[in-house]
């Protein structure tokens, strides 16, 4: 009860047509940086996880300027799972995928035996892939965290 | 003495292990499972037997079974002294088997299935002991027997067995854990084995005395099976159980086992020659002298007679431990016989009180005036019983006791004779007036009509074995040979 | 309870004071921290990864093991809150009621 | 006076660092507020991260993203860049600090929706009775 | 250096089965059951054959990522971590068998992420064995700990407030474990264990390396509930859900006093913990001794059969922590060969628990009169527990406990025998008070549960199999100890 009556006034607060024109705006530039802070941490820093959260984020600002439905409707909790999974997969798949080719674990050079692009080259590939895997992963948890945690698990209107 | 493997021993042990499943099985048809335990009880003395020729010249059988400590094998093995208890156990068992299907389908007890199948366990673990060839196994199988007789104990599962059932473990495991474990553990960290040697193996450790007696202390205390006061407390309390379980558990295996281990210990751990070089048979004979008589006086006041029994059997059991602590060839000579002779004499007196029980359904002496009368053959193997415990001629009794006589003037010490004189006394004491009573006295006027005799699969076993004791006065050479072997002589 | 926590905190913070006291100046170049190990990742990790941001090759490639375990952590995370929070819809009513 | 100073200068983040560490975990087992108590664990497991942080700054170091080709071609001094696995290890930490913080809130609301209340006592008083 | 991967599989499999159960489980239960049980047999298999291969052909090293250690991490197989791997995938296999059931009656709807966070558990357990890496176990660390902080939150009633102290104590416990490490860090330069303890008597044993070691283990002891530290477990093992505790409470102290050697002597060295500063040790087994006894006294008043046995797991990780400081290599046998005796038959006991738990509803006292006529397979099978947690012969709990009684002996330590002899005692007691109700049966008969019939042969087949090894065990533990474990104790004790 307590918490429905807080929730009410939480959202007339949030429901600014300014805010939410900004945040319309913004959300695809914050998606397109936390992209590119995964693909570049090569070469800057950033990586999986800073992108991931970035890319996160971003949900999490639609849900706070508007509702957390409209954040569910651009990400069903069920593609947010499957995401989440999929990261995880990626990383622990591309760990395994070396084993089984005759490598160690984690031996990302192992992969040359599939398609050759020379060990040296593929350590710094299967680097990339595993930060697009944790990007996935933390992407999705995050959203997954703020959602169940600003709606105390209902997955309604949230805060 | 030369020893081969053989299964013998392990048959011997498991088949009334084995046995208990068939008879759990075959709960809901009595005859097919009193036929199985019968079946089973032949089994055993048959195998007993067939193995003591071998024995009785200077042979021996061992099985090991699984190698689990350094050095200290689970491991059988049938040497002269396992061979005296575990003929004394099996013989007896059959007797008591056929006793317990009368007296349990006569008071129509319920759970028998669960009765009959301890029971087989219990044996089993019995002769475990007896055929034990280190003190491991015998701490196993001894632990194996506590825990098998607590359903025996509290049978009745009413508040006064659940009482006894408690005190009875909180004795037994007590002592076992809380004293025989650790002195097992110092023996074998001091000596690197458990095994029983002829001789001992404690000699060559270089313990110094206070170890050694310290160690003997914890082991005379740790079997606390023995009824050794001041843990002798559950025996009494035990007695709720049916009366052939008292009879042959609390007379003979149960006990028994207690007082062979102690022997055990004393011959084949320590050894003789090592307890009289540092001297602590002093110790044994005046802990036991002090039991003999304690029990025996406490045994004059009780007037239940199956307690009386009891502290009868508390006193007897000192003996052969007294036996044992006077050192000398023939003190441990009679401290074995006894084992023997107590066991067929006391089974027979614990039937005799069954027989009462379901016969007249007395259970207090007092009430027992003219009942002999009545009830004449079982009152006759009662007499022969009493008469084979005071150790009067022509029983079984006398010839232990005269051994153990001897052994005490060999000893030097003639307050152990003092001592076995006076209990002996004791014993007349607390026996002749129950005879007396039943034969002689007026019984109240109503109170024994159509009175008769107990059914005759309680008869029949109890006459034997008094006939038995009987008999072991004029033949107890198997036993006197035995014993003679088992203590190297 | 307070008292016994204050004390607690003190006494710990103590030893670790005391811990410090062989530790390397702040900042120093020689200090073991910045021993073979960290040489031979900048030095070598560009060779043998090809990858210039040295932190993202160890966090992938030297360290990767940690990494994968480090993501399933947060994978965790995210499953245990959902397990322990998320509550299906029927269960509302009897909730707001 | 003068090695005082050194030392001072030498070990004083360090000092910081577990002060900081004491006030966490003063905070995890003196207070009674469950919120409180999980603001100490955060606080004391930043204090670690700030310290493994710390065990790898060289003075004058330069941040560990090189140039590929020049360093392919003639090598670098490792002196000149700062050590990279504490900050590997404390992105790990940070990690694993915060989906246990997120856990640990998750369980709060758990238990406010159970008892209404996040004061320990209270929510004892209320198992009492 | 080796290039087979199979101790890898062992771990790997149930990590990747469990994201698969979290995908499938979601859309049909059905997949749930073979996935998990699957996985965890595989793994079951895949460490025996890894364990003849130790046996045959000894233990070696592997480096994940093929970096040469100390740049990669340095996994280890040799005897001990091949054994836990046996003891974590087997334990695990039959928890999850019978938690199947339990599960699907206590947490409906939530099984999929109940077996995710499961099995998640078990591949973290497992990696904590296979790891040589000081920060690496950290990681590891916390993964085991936020699955169990899950499962034990998924409970009902007060469990999310244990859970909650759980993961207040966890915390501190992983961070004072992490300061450690730091220390070591910063004074070595390396987070590899082999190359730590070489590194270790060059620069000697100062304040700084003191320090490490004591916050390592206190973190340590914080996780395997060692007496004065052990305020959490209870609450947490015994408020969890069944299939949680299934797995929990056999493991995880289990593994947490595993890591408590593996850093003794991986890390540190014998001379320095027992030579150097002896005093150290001789505190630690008096520590013992008194967790010991006073947990087995703080059983005694329990009135509740879960929380009896966690109090029970409090006092056995006494046992071991005692064993593993006397410093001799009998105390050390006896405390291996217990970690494997006291996991099963933890587990055994627990099993029991729950197959009563899913019939009778309650674990009180009260409710458990008459049991034995009601369920008389499984209260045989606990009753074997029971005697195997005493010390009865030939019960496994009897041989290691052997041991470790003879470690005192041989250490002089009489204050660790007589607690070990008195918690065996007490043992005694508190089983047989459970053993004499369940068994007497008069006033038990109006409770009303008349209908209660024994558990579902899927909970009690890994019950029975359980019991049973738990004697085929112990007539076994000669070779047990003989092949294995004299290999797994460190050299020079």
């Amino acid at each position: 009860m307590k918490l429905l009556q807080e929730r009410t006034q939480k959202q007339q607060i949030g429901q600014s047509l300014i805010i939410q024109t900004a945040v319309r705006q913004l959300v695809p530039f914050v998606q397109l940086f936390g992209l590119y802070v995964i693909v570049h941490g090569h070469y800057s820093p950033g990586g999986g996880f800073q992108g991931g959260v970035i890319l996160g984020s971003s949900f999490v600002m639609l849900a706070l300027a508007f509702d957390q439905s409209t954040s569910m409707r651009l990400m069903s909790e069920r593609a947010n799972v499957m995401l989440g999974n999929a990261g995880v997969l990626i990383f622990t798949g591309v760990a395994a995928l070396c084993a089984i080719v005759g490598g160690l674990f984690l031996d990302y050079s192992a992969l040359d035996a599939i398609i050759p692009l020379g060990p040296v080259e593929w350590r710094s590939f299967g680097i990339f892939l595993v930060e697009v895997g944790v990007g996935l992963a933390v992407m999705s948890i995050m959203i997954s965290l703020f959602w169940d945690l600003s709606s105390a698990g209902e997955m309604d209107e949230g805060l | 003495m030369s020893y081969h493997t053989s299964l013998w021993p392990l048959a011997a042990v498991l088949i009334s292990l084995v046995g208990a499943i068939p008879i759990l099985l075959s709960d809901r048809r009595p005859n097919l499972r009193e036929s199985w335990t019968m079946l089973i009880a032949f089994g055993k003395v048959a195998i007993v037997t067939t193995m003591l020729p071998t024995v009785l010249a200077g042979g021996g059988f061992e099985f090991v079974i699984a190698e689990v400590v350094p050095g200290v094998p689970l491991a059988l093995r049938v040497d002269a002294m396992g061979m005296f208890f575990a003929l004394v156990a099996s013989i007896l068992w059959f007797f008591t088997s056929l006793y317990s299907i009368g007296y349990m389908r006569a008071l129509k007890e319920h759970a028998q299935t669960r009765y009959f199948a301890s029971f087989a366990v219990a044996i089993s673990a019995t002769l475990g002991v007896a055929f034990s060839a280190n003190l491991l196994t015998m701490y196993l199988f001894y632990e194996m027997l506590s825990l098998s007789t607590y359903p025996l104990v509290t049978h009745e599962q009413n508040a006064e067995a659940r009482r006894s059932g408690r005190k009875y473990l909180t004795y037994i495991l007590g002592t076992s854990i809380g004293l025989a474990l650790p002195a097992m553990l110092i023996v074998y960290s001091l000596t690197g084995t458990l095994d029983f040697k002829v001789g001992g193996v404690l000699a060559q450790s270089g313990a110094s005395a206070e170890t050694l007696a310290l160690i003997l202390v914890l082991f005379l205390f740790g079997f606390a099976k023995s009824g050794i006061m001041p843990f002798h407390g559950w025996l009494p309390a035990a007695m709720v159980a049916p009366t052939p379980v008292s009879s042959f558990l609390h007379g003979v295996a149960v006990v028994k086992v207690g007082v062979f281990s102690i022997l055990r210990v004393i011959f084949h751990i320590f050894g003789p020659d090592l307890l009289l070089d540092v001297n602590l048979g002093t110790v044994i004979t005046t802990i036991a002298s002090i039991t003999i008589l304690v029990a025996s006086l406490v045994a004059l006041t009780q007037d239940n007679l199956k307690r009386r029994l009891a502290y009868s059997t508390i006193g007897q059991l000192s003996y052969m431990v007294l036996g044992a602590g006077m050192l000398t060839a023939a003190g441990m000579t009679g401290g074995l016989l006894h084992i023997a002779m107590h066991a067929f004499g006391k089974i027979t007196l614990f039937f005799c009180a069954g027989a009462i029980y379901v016969a007249a359904g007395k259970k207090y002496i007092s009430q027992m005036d003219g009942l002999g009368r009545r009830m004449p053959v079982t009152y006759l193997a009662f007499f022969f019983g009493s008469l084979s415990i005071i150790g009067m001629p022509p029983l079984g009794g006398f010839i232990s006791k005269w051994n153990l006589a001897i052994g005490a003037i060999e000893s030097g010490h003639m307050v152990l004779l003092v001592v076995l004189l006076v209990s002996s006394m004791l014993n007349a004491l607390y026996f002749f007036p129950i005879v007396y009573r039943g034969f002689f006295m007026p019984a109240a006027e109503g109170e024994l009509e159509g009175v008769k005799e107990a059914p005759t699969f309680c008869l029949v076993p109890l006459s034997i074995t008094a006939i038995c004791s009987l008999l072991l006065f004029f033949w107890p050479t198997v036993f006197y040979r035995l014993a003679q072997m088992a203590i190297g002589l | 309870m307070k008292a016994l926590a204050l004390i607690a905190t003190l006494v710990t913070g103590v030893i670790l004071l005391y811990g410090t006291m062989d530790f390397p100046a702040w900042g120093d170049p020689q200090s073991p921290a910045s021993g073979t190990l960290s040489t031979h990742y900048i030095e070598k990790a560009v060779e043998e990864t090809h990858v210039p941001n040295i932190v993202t090759a160890v966090l992938g490639d030297y360290r990767g093991y940690d990494t994968m375990f480090e993501t399933v952590v947060i994978y965790c995370a995210g499953l245990v809150v959902i397990s322990v929070l998320r509550r299906t819809k029927q269960k509302q009513p009897e909730k707001k009621a | 006076m003068d090695d005082l100073l050194a030392v001072i200068v030498a070990k004083y983040n360090y000092w910081i660092y577990v002060i900081l560490m004491m006030i966490g975990f003063y905070a995890m087992i003196g207070k009674r507020n469950l919120v409180k108590k999980l603001i100490g664990m955060n606080i004391f497991q930043t204090a670690i991260i700030l310290m493994f942080v710390s065990a790898g700054v060289k003075h004058g170091g330069k941040i560990p993203i090189l140039n590929k080709y020049e360093v392919l071609k003639n090598g670098i001094d490792a002196t000149q860049i700062v050590n990279p696995l504490p900050h590997v290890l404390m992105l790990t930490a940070i990690v694993v600090s915060v989906s246990i913080t997120g856990v640990a809130l998750a369980i709060l609301l758990r238990i406010y929706r159970e008892y209404g209340t996040l004061e320990e006592d209270e929510i004892l008083e209320k198992l009492g009775k | 250096m080796s290039t087979s991967n199979l101790h890898i599989y062992v771990m790997a499999v149930p990590l990747l089965t469990a994201f698969f159960v979290n995908l499938l489980g979601r859309t049909s239960k059905v997949w749930i059951a073979p996935l998990v049980v699957g996985s965890l047999a595989f793994s079951s298999v895949a460490s025996l054959v890894l364990m003849g291969r130790v046996m045959t052909s000894g233990g070696f090293s592997y480096t994940v990522g093929n970096w040469v250690p100390p740049y990669g991490i340095e996994l280890v197989v040799d005897h001990l971590s091949a054994l836990m791997l046996v003891l974590i995938s087997v334990v695990a296999l039959f928890a999850s068998v019978s938690a199947l059931k339990s599960v699907e009656q206590e947490l409906p709807g939530r099984e999929h992420l109940f077996f995710t966070l499961y099995l998640i558990l078990i591949a973290g357990l497992m990696g904590l064995v296979l790891t040589a890496d000081a920060f690496n176990l950290y990681v590891l660390l916390e993964i085991t700990s936020i699955t169990t902080y899950g499962l034990i939150a998924m409970g009902k009633g007060r469990a999310p407030l244990a859970s909650f102290n759980y993961i207040i104590m966890g915390s501190i416990g992983a961070c004072f474990y992490l300061l450690g490490v730091g220390y070591l860090y910063l004074m070595t330069g390396t987070l590899n264990m082999a190359e730590i303890s070489q590194t270790l008597p060059v620069i000697g044993g100062g304040a700084a390396v003191a320090t490490a070691l004591a916050f390592i283990l206190v973190g340590l002891w914080i996780k395997m509930a060692f007496f004065p530290l052990h305020g959490w477990l209870p609450n947490a093992y015994s408020l969890a859900p069944t299939g949680a505790a299934l797995i929990v409470a056999p493991l995880m102290t289990k593994v947490s006093i595993y890591l408590m050697v593996r850093v003794m002597f991986s890390v540190f060295s014998i001379d320095y913990l027992f030579l150097q500063n002896p005093l150290v040790d001789a505190v630690i087994v008096w520590g013992a001794a008194i967790a010991i006894v006073c947990a087995s006294a703080l059983a005694l008043a329990q009135k509740d059969l879960k929380r009896m046995l966690t109090y029970i797991i409090v006092a056995e990780v006494g046992y071991m922590v005692g064993g593993a400081w006397l410093a001799n290599s009998t105390g050390m046998t006896g405390a291996l060969l217990h970690i494997v005796n006291d996991a099963l038959m933890t587990l055994c006991l627990f099993l029991a628990a729950a197959a009563i738990l899913y019939r009778v509803g309650s674990l009180d006292f009260d409710k458990l009169q008459g049991i034995y006529r009601k369920m008389p397979i499984t209260m045989a099978a606990f009753t074997i527990g029971a005697f195997s947690m005493i010390g009865v012969p030939p019960t496994a709990g009897f041989f290691s406990k052997w041991y470790l009684i003879l470690g005192g002996i041989e250490g002089g330590h009489w204050e660790f025998v007589v607690a070990l002899l008195f918690s065996s005692l007490i043992n005694a007691v508190l089983f047989f008070r459970i053993i004499e109700i369940g068994y007497f049966h008069k006033d038990g008969e109006h409770h009303g549960h008349e209908t209660i019939t024994e558990a579902p042969l899927q909970m009690q087949a890994p019950l029975l199999i359980c019991a049973v090894a738990l004697i085929v065990i112990g007539l076994g533990s000669g070779p047990l100890v003989e092949k294995i474990i004299t290999l797994a104790i460190p050299v020079g004790l």
